[in-house]
């Protein structure tokens, strides 16, 4: 038995992934959240002074504050085993890798622990974030003092 | 409230919906603008408010050219400038100016509609 | 209507966005961390390009609430200062637009910290 | 290599102990305590996770009613950095202790270790085993607990459980380890922690046919043939590479998984089970009592192990995996 053959046994028997089913719940859970984003938003603007622009800080806050009370109630974790990336690509997702991080590390004591893990899995997101938005930006004025391209 | 509501009966017909108030109650200058926004069909629903030398039109588009509501808002309001170099004019299609300003349509006293005109107007170059 | 139909492009382009991070995880065998990640820098791309301000004008909520429109805001605020201050203005405009997302998580990630604890129940 | 065993060391008394979300497995009945709070009510998942090898080790000790002054070695291990769970509770018991890692193998590499201290002389009584805790766990191979990861269907359900047997000299009314082997490390190059049953099967094969050959038995020699947590898909690997050499169905109902049927048809826990407690607790609770009641004459358990870390898997290294089998007769 060399690898090669078992590497096909296992395929044989490893139910395969349902890209369609999980699409399909990711679309719906995805669609959904964003949805709610868009009533916040609204509320914000109608309520409150913000215009379209200024109101999406403000949703993005307010749905982090929804992602950490179902995180902490153990929902969260329930709505991502079943949507898996339409519950992680909302912002709700990026709110409850932190907050799940942060609640995990409370054992470890509030420094270490929380302190030393809370960007544990959401780091990532804001080092890549930072780091591609500084390319970018450089590469544009470059291309906008050599000319090529204007504001 | 009351104009949200209404906005929700509005039927989704494609025809336009443009109103105006107009508190210096200038016509020919009044029909004018309506005309100008009348023309640009990508306009779905307009409110302008004329007060002063203020003119503030909220415009949103048909739903599908969302893509192109920078471009639209912008070609509008030079339009309307070259019109009337001499008035104050801000054309945006947030939500917050047409809802807003739709308020403002039964508001009578001039004064009052003046500073929220002038209050709107700041909100819109607010950028975060 | 306006109203209607902005929650309906909403809800498509959402759950659109959601759709390709679900591609990149199941077909491309990705973390969920590694998909965050296209997204976000997808995002930054997109506004380098100056395509994904239309998208936010089109679509609202279906492209500030997935995690791609926190790159655009990031390039966004970083090319608004370049433009005004040239070299420095790309670090100094960095979190101009964006921030609330970063502070909410850490301030209701610690409170969270404080309040709940871990539980391992299956269902 | 395969080790006999001439004297024949028994398992004089077993504890199994299990944590809230257990109630729900089939063994359940067969447990001798279940839990209502995952931590034992300490501060901490680890400090639960020591607490409950205790509990066992005390349920073992009392149905031999022995002190821990009369057992002359403790030898388990468990999946948390340098098992501090067991070595807090070795401080508690205060019994002579030797960690072993064999991941969820250690059940059977402690029995196996276990039995070589009797048959040499060196131990009267030993207590072996192994446990895990799901929290403690899971945070540190996959994602904290709360955090909403999708898991794949060949993914596999931590337990929250502890297995213990005491090891003395051979009584024929006791069930008694006759033979064992210790298992090679394998890897076929299975990259994911979420198909633990698709990296482990090539060890348990492994083991399973050097231990046959080595015996010269034949696979229906045996009532049963029972491994640690291959789970569902693992198991059906296991089936699916003997009937490759033209092993026949009859010989296939041979094989069963503690893992694969720990938690019944529950869809929440997909592939099944898997932790060292879950080998640990069915071998020293449900298969001890088939062998007493005689359902069972000659049994083989292979505890499977994934030999990974978190590192390792961040460094891109596929998972090795190993596997150990004791052959245990009830005359």
């Amino acid at each position: 038995m060399d690898p090669q053959e078992y590497q096909q046994i296992e395929q044989q028997n490893t139910p395969p992934t349902p890209y369609l089913k999980n699409a399909l719940k990711a679309f719906l859970v995805g669609g959904i959240i964003c949805a709610i984003g868009q009533a916040i938003t609204f509320l914000y603007i109608i309520f409150f002074d913000f215009t379209d622009k200024t109101a999406g800080n403000a949703t993005v806050a307010t749905m982090v504050f929804i992602s950490m009370v179902l995180t902490g109630l153990g929902l969260y974790r329930k709505l991502g085993a079943f949507a898996g990336a339409g519950s992680a690509v909302p912002v709700t997702g990026f709110g409850n890798a932190v907050v799940s991080a942060a609640i995990e590390g409370k054992t470890e004591g509030l420094v270490l622990g929380v302190g030393g893990n809370m960007f544990k899995l959401a780091g990532s997101v804001i080092l890549f974030g930072v780091g591609s938005a500084f390319f970018i930006a450089l590469i544009k004025l470059i291309l906008v003092s050599m000319g090529v391209v204007e504001w | 409230m009351l104009s949200l509501v209404s906005l929700f009966l509005v039927g989704c017909t494609n025809e336009q919906t443009v109103e105006i108030s107009d508190m210096s109650n200038d016509e020919e200058e009044r029909a004018e603008i309506e005309a100008m926004i009348k023309d640009t069909e990508e306009v779905q629903t307009g409110t302008t408010i004329l007060v002063e030398d203020d003119v503030l039109i909220a415009i949103q588009v048909k739903p599908w050219l969302g893509f192109k509501e920078r471009k639209i808002e912008a070609k509008l309001q030079k339009e309307i400038e070259e019109k009337y170099p001499d008035l104050n004019v801000l054309v945006s299609s947030d939500y917050k100016m047409l809802w807003e300003s739709q308020k403002l349509l039964e508001e009578e006293d001039e004064k009052k509609v003046s500073d929220e005109v002038k209050k709107l107007k700041d909100l819109a170059k607010e950028e975060t | 209507m306006i109203v209607f139909y902005s929650f309906l492009i909403a809800f498509i382009v959402g759950g659109l966005i959601c759709v390709i991070g679900q591609l990149i995880m199941d077909v491309g065998k990705l973390t969920p961390g590694h998909t965050l990640v296209i997204l976000v820098v997808a995002g930054a791309i997109l506004d380098g390009l100056g395509l994904y301000e239309p998208l936010v004008d089109f679509a609202g909520a279906g492209a500030t609430v997935p995690i791609t429109s926190f790159g655009n805001s990031l390039t966004h605020g970083a090319l608004a200062e370049a433009e005004k201050h040239g070299w420095v203005g790309v670090l100094t405009g960095m979190f101009e637009v964006t921030s609330s997302g970063i502070s909410a998580a850490i301030v209701f990630g610690f409170i969270a910290a404080l309040i709940f604890k871990p539980k391992g129940k299956a269902n | 290599m395969v080790i006999l065993f001439a004297s024949k060391p028994s398992i004089l008394a077993c504890g199994a102990v299990a944590g809230p979300v257990e109630s729900k497995s089939v063994f359940h009945s067969f447990f001798d305590a279940v839990a209502e709070d995952e931590r034992w009510g300490q501060k901490t998942n680890e400090q639960g996770h020591s607490k409950m090898i205790q509990e066992a080790c005390d349920i073992v000790m009392k149905k031999a009613d022995l002190k821990n002054l009369d057992v002359d070695y403790f030898l388990s291990g468990d999946l948390v950095n340098q098992m501090t769970p067991t070595n807090f509770a070795a401080r508690e018991l205060a019994i002579s202790f030797i960690g072993l890692f064999s991941a969820c193998a250690t059940s059977v590499s402690s029995v196996i270790i276990a039995s070589l201290l009797t048959e040499l002389g060196a131990s009267q009584y030993a207590i072996a085993g192994a446990a895990s805790q799901h929290n403690a766990i899971e945070r540190q191979f996959r994602y904290p607990l709360d955090y909403g990861a999708q898991k794949p269907a060949t993914a596999q359900w931590t337990v929250t459980a502890a297995g213990y047997a005491l090891i003395g000299k051979h009584d024929p009314k006791l069930p008694s380890v006759v033979a064992a082997t210790v298992g090679k490390v394998i890897d076929y190059g299975e990259v994911s922690p979420f198909h633990m049953g698709g990296a482990m099967a090539p060890a348990a094969y492994d083991t399973i046919t050097s231990h046959l050959k080595k015996r010269h038995q034949k696979i229906t020699d045996y009532d049963l043939i029972m491994t640690g947590d291959l789970g569902k898909i693992g198991l059906k690997i296991l089936k699916a590479m003997f009937a490759q050499t033209d092993a026949e169905q009859k010989e296939l109902e041979i094989f069963r998984d503690a893992g694969a049927e720990f938690y019944g048809e529950d869809q929440a826990f997909q592939a099944g089970a898997s932790g060292a407690g879950c080998s640990a607790s069915v071998f020293f609770s449900y298969i001890e009592q088939q062998l007493k009641t005689g359902r069972y004459k000659r049994v083989l358990l292979v505890a499977t192990g994934a030999l990974l870390s978190p590192m390792s898997f961040q460094q891109g290294e596929s998972i090795p995996c190993t596997a150990h089998a004791i052959e245990i007769t009830m005359e």
